[in-house]
């Protein structure tokens, strides 16, 4: 079009300035994912704390935090605005998939760092050089899941329910069904529901007639809890499987009994925890009144000490030049698991950590180790 | 019984009535007359309370009570509810009848009841289908249905199933057949007899003048001309600009 | 002079380097403004694009319809098929946009305009639904995983541009045989009917601009995204173009105007409230509308509004012989 | 497979009754106000939340929490109609749309503010049982919503048709002008409805966060759409209208999961509420605005 | 030559039959005048030729043409067009528009020209403006023009309904009860509108309840009685019909039974 002119470069303060290091904070606190942006922004608050004990460069850091709502068009807004007003040299971006790839994009042409704290999916950090993500990539996972559910559990009936308009429970599904298949087990039933349906006993009565031995559901816990409430009233013995979709404490709070024994992966757990996390842990519980740091409050921090990591290592607090740093980043020991960046600059974390829900809470399951190619 | 006093109303910015003084004494059939918009209808919506008043000086008092105004003595404006001015015994059929379109027959005539304690009792009804045969007819019937005619027929059913003591009529007879025409002021004559009080705005003037008591000529918002009715039919201004003669 | 100006080529140039002038205008401050600022103005230029569309429906013709995001989706993906799948050009994209919407509206026009008031709310709404889960199970759209990799080809002076060249569509359109008939249509069906207006047809024409409009709304969104999924299109985004509409002033231009960009300014300006924004958003639609019950602008005209602003020698109203 | 299909049309039918339940109080406001009263859902889900809070804090029992969310909606229906809604009666019913847009934004971001955003579950008010009946079964739950949505219509229904206050509400909804002169008190008569109307968005609130067991600020959103599309469906202002209406809604997104189409739920739901209008364009117990020209 | 005419035409809402088996013709360029009790069908007939009803029995056809089936919005350009019993304008419209809409079948300009406003288009909107003013004068609004339709007084709607249906050049114009809400001396001037219209070659086809207006103007008139005919003839001959007098006219002597204080 006519008015493509390239993008002014932004021109960052000087780096012997004393300001602060303005970091973005893009996620939603209100609306439907309001819950995963909320927790992001928790962990990141723990690590401006850390950091501004001795600054970045002698600076202090300080978090500029804007709220979309989980919609595009205030994402887009707010990219622009935390780059061209707050200039903010970095960007935690939105835990999800979807705004990830649009807040990259721009991230990406105004040359900021943007770096998403839950974005599993796929097609994001190939949007360019200043996109990354400290994540536990569905693709990895997603079958390390599944080969240890058919293969050393033995359950190789399986019913594959799809949250249909919830882009990472579509795409997580896809993977789900191939690795089934793979493994040896057999999708005896695809069902389908949709985010924020209350009513499931149509697709349970369906299930059940199947017989299924575990119930893979590729969507948020919510509606896993909902399910698996209806399952057991219609007494389906099946546990369900899912992704990190299903990290979230309302699983137990909603599901109770009925979520008993529900398997799920993630990129972090409390337990076992080594001493970096374990440090982490209790830090939080004092500061947010005896709560466990979930997933993206631990990728959140992380997201953050890694780019204060690039920072330092650089010496310089343009994006530019950090960024390289950072892409460089090889076996980080983060709270949420030992990270690096391949070429490619997706993330290799180990391990993956397979969760089960024992009394109520996530137990460590079992820790798969990811080999880094 | 009723009694306006400088009254001023506006729709907006247009002033439709200008400082308006009228009594309707117990027991009296007043008539109002006018030309199209000379504000007949905006004066009988005042009185009972649809419009309000635009002036705080402008006093409407019915049986002694302010509907609008300032009491003497007092400083309180007062500005009654209309619901409160029917149950203190006024009754209006509206101009355009305003029938309740989706309600049977039998349900507007209820509704007709309605400040009334207790329901109506049969006789109510029948005193209705006495005058209107037609109804009796037709009470499964929905009014908005029904035509013109027999639609004015059920809002002046209406009225009466509420027993006022104060009747103020707009148009009543129009868009009835000439025997129905008749019919309407030979009740409004049979009621008066019986207690009620009545205010008339009627484009017959020829029968509403015969009928009434006195009679007031409003003008494009303004009082012209008032006086007992038979000395006004025989005016010769009004004979030639409202008896078309 | 006066003869001069009420020569339709020379009202045709004037029209021209006013949409010229208008580009040149939007393409400086293009060049000035800070990115966001300018993503916010060029976000005000879609939806009232939109909004328009939804005006001449809903203020002018009466049909009340909650499913303009549909139009909206449907030009979103067509223009993104038809640039990404095709290579069209970008601007031809967004007319595709705009035709397969307004298509559309006419197909759908047909059986569900027999419908009258919340019957119709409701069938527009359902329709919308239906679109929606279409593209959340369509190959071509890539369903609930979203269209990747469309060009952010919409620049501020496009959107502008055609902002304005809608707006003047707008205001010809009422001010004709066509737009009173659709006026006329809002006021009383029976009677328009027996002064001899085919409501089927203008309802359906009304539908197909506003259709159209919305298309092309979305093909701009589509190419500013870069990214588009099913979930962009859902039920609120109809509730906000109508809100846009209401709150300026149903079947007022100036006011649609005005709406666009107070309720697409204000969540931004909103923004330092943090949490307590989307409360202080709610209570201002009511408090806007409890003071403005005709909404900010309602009743005013575009002309009389303009020709009262700056008492415009009456250049363009020569012949409406007064 | 048979058992198959009648337990489908008993899921059907509890989920229609959830529907119904919502959308009886919605017909009610609608159908007497002339406005879509787009505020209902989040009425419902404030209801919801009441329950919520009264169950938890007090170990009430379920009819404590009930009647305490009824009553609590109550007053806010009637409070937000007075703010929101009442300077409008005069004005467009799209001006008093967005008020009700901007009253329902106002509630379920207050909602987000103070209880956050996620879904929470509903603690047991009493026990669930199931019933087998042959080869299907039915919960108490799904029994209980059915006989409450039955009850509540007919009672409804009842006093609209029947009660002198009934006969009001539908004189205001009708002709207000007329009304008036007839001694209604317009303005206590949709204190009324809207007090009724609210108190039933609460206890359906109540029933159906105990029935999903799960309450969440935006819960309210997609009641409301699903009230509304029952509403219309069943015809403007009739009450059995709602209930046929909820009850068809219900069926059809459980007929459309039982033949696979379960991808499809909502556009089948859709696609039948638009081909039923297309033949009954006033809806199904609608009048036909019979206006005589 | 009959411009109009209805052929055993019924029509039955329900149980009720409200237009039976009628028979009627209007001839070109007369004043005809349908007169009946409340109820008996009049309006109805006026539906059922602007085809707002369509009949259960019977045809009706005007200029030889036969209307059944013609939706209404062709019956308007077809040159039948009507006022309505109770008022309907489009009252947020200012009275020009609601005039200038009346011309709208008799108007060709379509999207296009809205868009290009090409000169034709404005010459057209020239000349509608011209007549819908022209009309207006006419029936004594001029000054109103600006002013919203539902600001206006009851009897200057009826006024304003008629005005909208002359702008489309009718040839013939259906009234109903167009003196409704009119005092005498504004029905003297009403009739002499009337008698102006069809002096310029419209029909005139008229339901009315007022008896002076309808015995002066009208040459002939039609009485319906539950749906059917009971009389037809001129003024004379109806007036004295005694089955008239009985359904509708009554002894048309006012006596006030009420001794005057
Ligand atoms: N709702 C309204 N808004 C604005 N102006 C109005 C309104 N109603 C009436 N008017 C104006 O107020 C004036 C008085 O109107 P009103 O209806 O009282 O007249 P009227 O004497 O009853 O006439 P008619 O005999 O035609 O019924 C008229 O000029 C009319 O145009
Ligand atoms: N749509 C309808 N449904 C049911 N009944 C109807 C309908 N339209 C008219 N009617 C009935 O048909 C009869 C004739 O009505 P119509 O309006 O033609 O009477 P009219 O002769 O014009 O009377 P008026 O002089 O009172 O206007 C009336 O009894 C009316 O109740
Ligand atoms: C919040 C998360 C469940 C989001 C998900 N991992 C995604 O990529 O969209
Ligand atoms: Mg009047
Ligand atoms: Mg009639």
């Amino acid at each position: 079009g006519c008015g493509n002119k390239p993008a002014p470069t932004t021109t960052p303060s000087a780096t012997d300035s004393k300001e602060p290091i303005k970091i973005g904070f893009l996620g939603a606190k209100t609306g439907d994912v309001a819950i995963y942006g909320l927790n992001t922004l928790k962990g990141l608050n723990m690590a401006i704390a850390e950091l501004n004990k001795d600054g970045v460069l002698g600076r202090q850091v300080q978090l500029v935090e804007e709220d979309n709502a989980g919609q595009k068009d205030q994402a887009i807004n707010i990219t622009n605005k935390l780059i061209s007003q707050d200039k903010v040299v970095a960007i935690i971006g939105d835990p999800t998939t979807g705004i990830t790839r649009v807040a990259g994009s721009i991230a990406n042409t105004k040359k900021t760092v943007i770096i998403s704290a839950g974005a599993t999916g796929t097609n994001v950090v190939e949007i360019g050089p200043y996109v990354f993500r400290d994540t536990l990539l569905d693709t990895i996972a997603a079958p390390a899941t599944m080969k240890y559910v058919i293969q050393e559990k033995n359950w190789k009936n399986v019913a594959l329910i799809t949250s249909k308009n919830n882009d990472y429970s579509v795409s997580l599904s896809k993977i789900f069904s191939d690795a089934i298949v793979a493994n040896g087990g057999k999708v005896a039933i695809e069902e389908f529901i949709q985010d924020k349906d209350t009513d499931f006993s149509g697709q349970i009565t369906k299930i059940k007639a199947v017989n299924p031995d575990v119930i893979v559901f590729s969507g948020y816990y919510t509606e896993g809890a909902l399910i698996m409430k209806k399952a057991r009233e219609v007494g389906i013995k099946a546990v369900m499987v899912g992704g990190d979709g299903l990290q979230g404490d309302d699983l137990m709070k909603i599901g109770g009994d009925a979520v008993e024994g529900s398997i799920s992966y993630a990129g972090f757990s409390p337990e076992q925890p080594t001493p970096n996390t374990e440090k982490f842990i209790n830090a939080y519980k004092a500061k947010y009144n005896n709560e466990l740091p979930d997933l993206f409050a631990a990728q959140g921090y992380d997201a953050l000490m890694l780019v204060a990591k690039a920072i330092k290592d650089a010496t310089s607090a343009e994006p530019e030049k950090f960024k390289d740093t950072l892409a460089a980043t090889k076996n980080y020991d983060g709270v949420s698991g030992t990270i690096s960046f391949q070429a490619s600059r997706e993330p290799i974390k180990t391990p993956v950590y397979l969760l089960e829900v024992k009394g109520g809470k996530f137990a460590l399951l079992k820790k798969v180790p990811i080999e880094m190619k | 019984m009723l009694k306006l006093e400088n009254v001023d109303v506006s729709y907006g910015s247009i002033k439709a009535l200008h400082g308006i003084s009228l009594e309707v004494k117990a027991g009296e059939i007043v008539a109002l007359i006018g030309a199209n918009g000379a504000g007949k209808s905006t004066t009988l919506r005042t009185i009972s309370g649809l419009l309000k008043p635009a002036n705080k000086d402008s006093k409407v008092i019915f049986k002694e009570e302010y509907i609008f105004g300032i009491r003497e003595g007092s400083r309180k404006y007062e500005c009654m509810a209309p619901y409160k001015i029917v149950e203190m015994g006024l009754s209006h059929v509206p101009e355009g009848r305003h029938v309740f379109p989706l309600m049977t027959v039998y349900e507007n005539l209820l509704m007709g009841a309605h400040s009334h304690k207790g329901k109506p009792g049969q006789s109510d009804f029948d005193r209705v289908y006495h005058h209107f045969p037609r109804l009796k007819e037709r009470i499964k019937q929905v009014a908005g249905t029904l035509s013109g005619g027999e639609q004015q027929m059920v809002a002046m059913g209406r009225a009466l199933m509420a027993s006022p003591s104060l009747l103020i009529l707009d148009e009543p007879s129009m868009g009835l057949a000439p025997m129905l025409v008749e019919e309407i002021f030979h009740i409004i004559e049979d009621i008066n007899v019986a207690g009620t009080t009545i205010l008339l705005v009627e484009q017959n003037a020829h029968l509403a003048l015969e009928i009434s008591n006195r009679a007031y000529v409003l003008e494009t918002g303004t009082i012209v001309l008032e006086g007992p009715a038979q000395e006004l039919a025989k005016n010769e201004a009004i004979r030639r600009s409202y008896l078309g003669e | 002079m006066k003869k001069l100006l009420n020569n339709w080529l020379v009202q045709v140039l004037l029209f021209l380097s006013m949409l010229g002038l208008t580009a040149y205008g939007a393409q400086i401050i293009n060049d000035i403004m800070p990115p966001y600022i300018l993503m916010i103005g060029l976000f005000i230029g879609i939806n009232l694009i939109m909004a328009l569309g939804l005006n001449l429906i809903t203020g002018v013709t009466g049909q009340l319809t909650l499913g303009h995001a549909a139009f909206m989706s449907i030009g979103a993906y067509a223009s993104a098929i038809a640039t990404v799948n095709y290579d069209l050009p970008f601007l031809l994209g967004v007319f595709i946009g705009g035709l397969v919407a307004g298509l559309v509206g006419i197909i759908i026009g047909f059986p569900t305009l027999r419908l009258t008031g919340d019957y119709l709310a409701i069938a527009t709404l359902g329709f919308a639904e239906i679109v929606r889960v279409q593209f959340t199970n369509m190959k071509i759209t890539n369903g609930a995983i979203g269209f990747l990799g469309i060009e952010g080809a919409t620049t501020f002076p496009i959107v502008m541009t055609i902002a304005v060249l809608t707006i003047c569509a707008m205001v010809w359109l009422e001010n004709s045989r066509n737009g009173r008939a659709m006026l006329a249509i809002r006021e009383d069906e029976v009677a328009s009917s027996a002064v001899g207006i085919n409501t089927t047809l203008y309802k359906i024409q009304a539908f197909a601009i506003g259709a159209f409009c919305a298309g092309v709304g979305g093909a701009l969104f589509a190419h500013t995204t870069t990214f588009i999924q099913p979930t962009d299109f859902g039920f609120l985004k109809s509730i906000d173009i109508l809100s846009i509409v209401v709150l300026g002033g149903l079947g007022s231009i100036p006011g649609t105007i005005i709406g666009a960009i107070v309720l697409t300014a204000a969540p931004e300006i909103l923004r330092p409230l943090s949490n307590y924004r989307m409360m202080v958003y709610g209570a201002l639609l009511v408090v806007i509308m409890i003071f403005r019950p005709y909404g900010l602008l309602g009743g005013v005209n575009l002309r009389q509004a303009v020709r009262r602003a700056i008492m415009w020698p009456k250049k363009k109203q020569a012949g409406r012989g007064e | 497979m048979f058992n198959n299909i009648m337990q489908q049309l008993v899921n059907g039918l509890a989920l229609g009754s959830i529907y119904a339940l919502i959308a009886l109080g919605y017909t009610m406001v609608y159908g007497i106000i002339g406005m879509i009263n787009f505020a209902y859902g989040e009425i419902f889900m404030f209801g919801a939340y009441a329950g919520l809070v009264l169950a938890l804090t007090n170990y009430v029992n379920v009819y404590v929490a009930l009647l305490g969310a009824t009553l609590i909606t109550m007053v806010l229906g009637v409070v937000i109609e007075r703010v929101a809604y009442k300077p409008l009666r005069r004005s467009s019913r799209l001006s008093a749309l967005i008020s009700a847009i901007g009253v329902s934004i106002f509630l379920s971001s207050f909602m987000v503010k103070v209880k956050g955003p996620n879904t929470r579950g509903f603690p047991k008010l009493f026990e669930n049982r199931i019933f087998e009946i042959g080869n299907f079964q039915i919960t108490i739950y799904q029994i209980v919503i059915i006989g409450v949505a039955g009850l509540l219509m007919l009672g409804l229904h009842l006093f609209v048709t029947y009660s002198k206050t009934g006969r009001a509400m539908r004189a205001c909804s009708q002709d207000q002008d007329a009304a008036k002169l007839m001694g209604v008190n317009v303005d206590r008569v949709i204190s009324i409805t809207f007090a009724i109307g609210s108190g039933l968005a609460g206890a359906a609130g109540v029933l159906s966060g105990i029935y999903f067991n799960a309450v969440q600020p935006y819960m309210g959103l997609l009641a409301g759409l699903k009230a509304f599309a029952a509403a219309v469906l069943g015809g403007i202002g009739s009450i059995p209208g709602a209930m046929i209406g909820g009850l068809m809604i219900g069926l059809a997104e459980i007929l459309g999961i039982t033949v696979n189409l379960s991808e499809y739920k909502d556009a089948f739901a859709f696609t039948i509420l638009i081909l039923v209008l297309l033949f009954k364009p006033s809806g199904i117990m609608g009048r036909k605005a019979n206006k005589k020209v | 030559m009959s411009l109009l005419s209805l052929h055993n035409v019924t029509i039955r809402f329900g149980g009720l039959t409200a237009v039976d088996t009628l028979n009627l013709e209007v001839q070109q360029g007369e004043i005809l005048a349908l007169i009946g009790p409340n109820g008996a069908g009049k309006s109805t007939v006026f539906n059922l030729i602007t085809s707002i009803y369509q009949p259960t029995e019977g045809k009706i056809s005007f200029d030889d043409k036969p209307l059944g089936g013609i939706p209404t919005h062709k019956i308007a350009d077809m040159g039948i067009t009507r006022t309505f019993q109770t008022i309907r304008l489009f009252s947020e419209l200012s009275v020009l528009d609601n005039v200038k809409i009346g011309g709208h079948c008799r108007g060709k300009a379509g999207l296009f020209h809205a868009l290009t406003r090409l000169p034709s288009m404005k010459r057209e909107e020239v000349e509608l403006e011209e007549k819908s003013i022209k009309a207006l004068e006419f029936l004594d609004l001029a000054s109103k023009r600006d002013e919203m339709a539902k600001n206006l007084s009851y009897g200057e709607q009826r006024r304003l309904e008629i005005a909208r249906a002359l702008v489309s050049k009718p040839k013939i114009l259906l009234l109903d009860e167009p003196a409704a809400g009119m005092n005498p001396q504004e029905k003297v001037v009403l009739m002499e509108m009337i008698r102006r219209i069809r002096d310029t070659g419209i029909t005139i086809f008229l339901v009315e309840h007022d008896m002076k207006l309808v015995m002066n103007i009208s040459e002939r008139i039609a009485v319906l009685d539950y749906g059917k005919k009971i009389a037809e003839g001129n003024p004379l001959e109806v007036r004295s019909n005694k089955a008239v007098i009985e359904a509708y006219l009554g002894s048309g002597q006012f006596k006030s039974r009420r001794i005057r204080r």
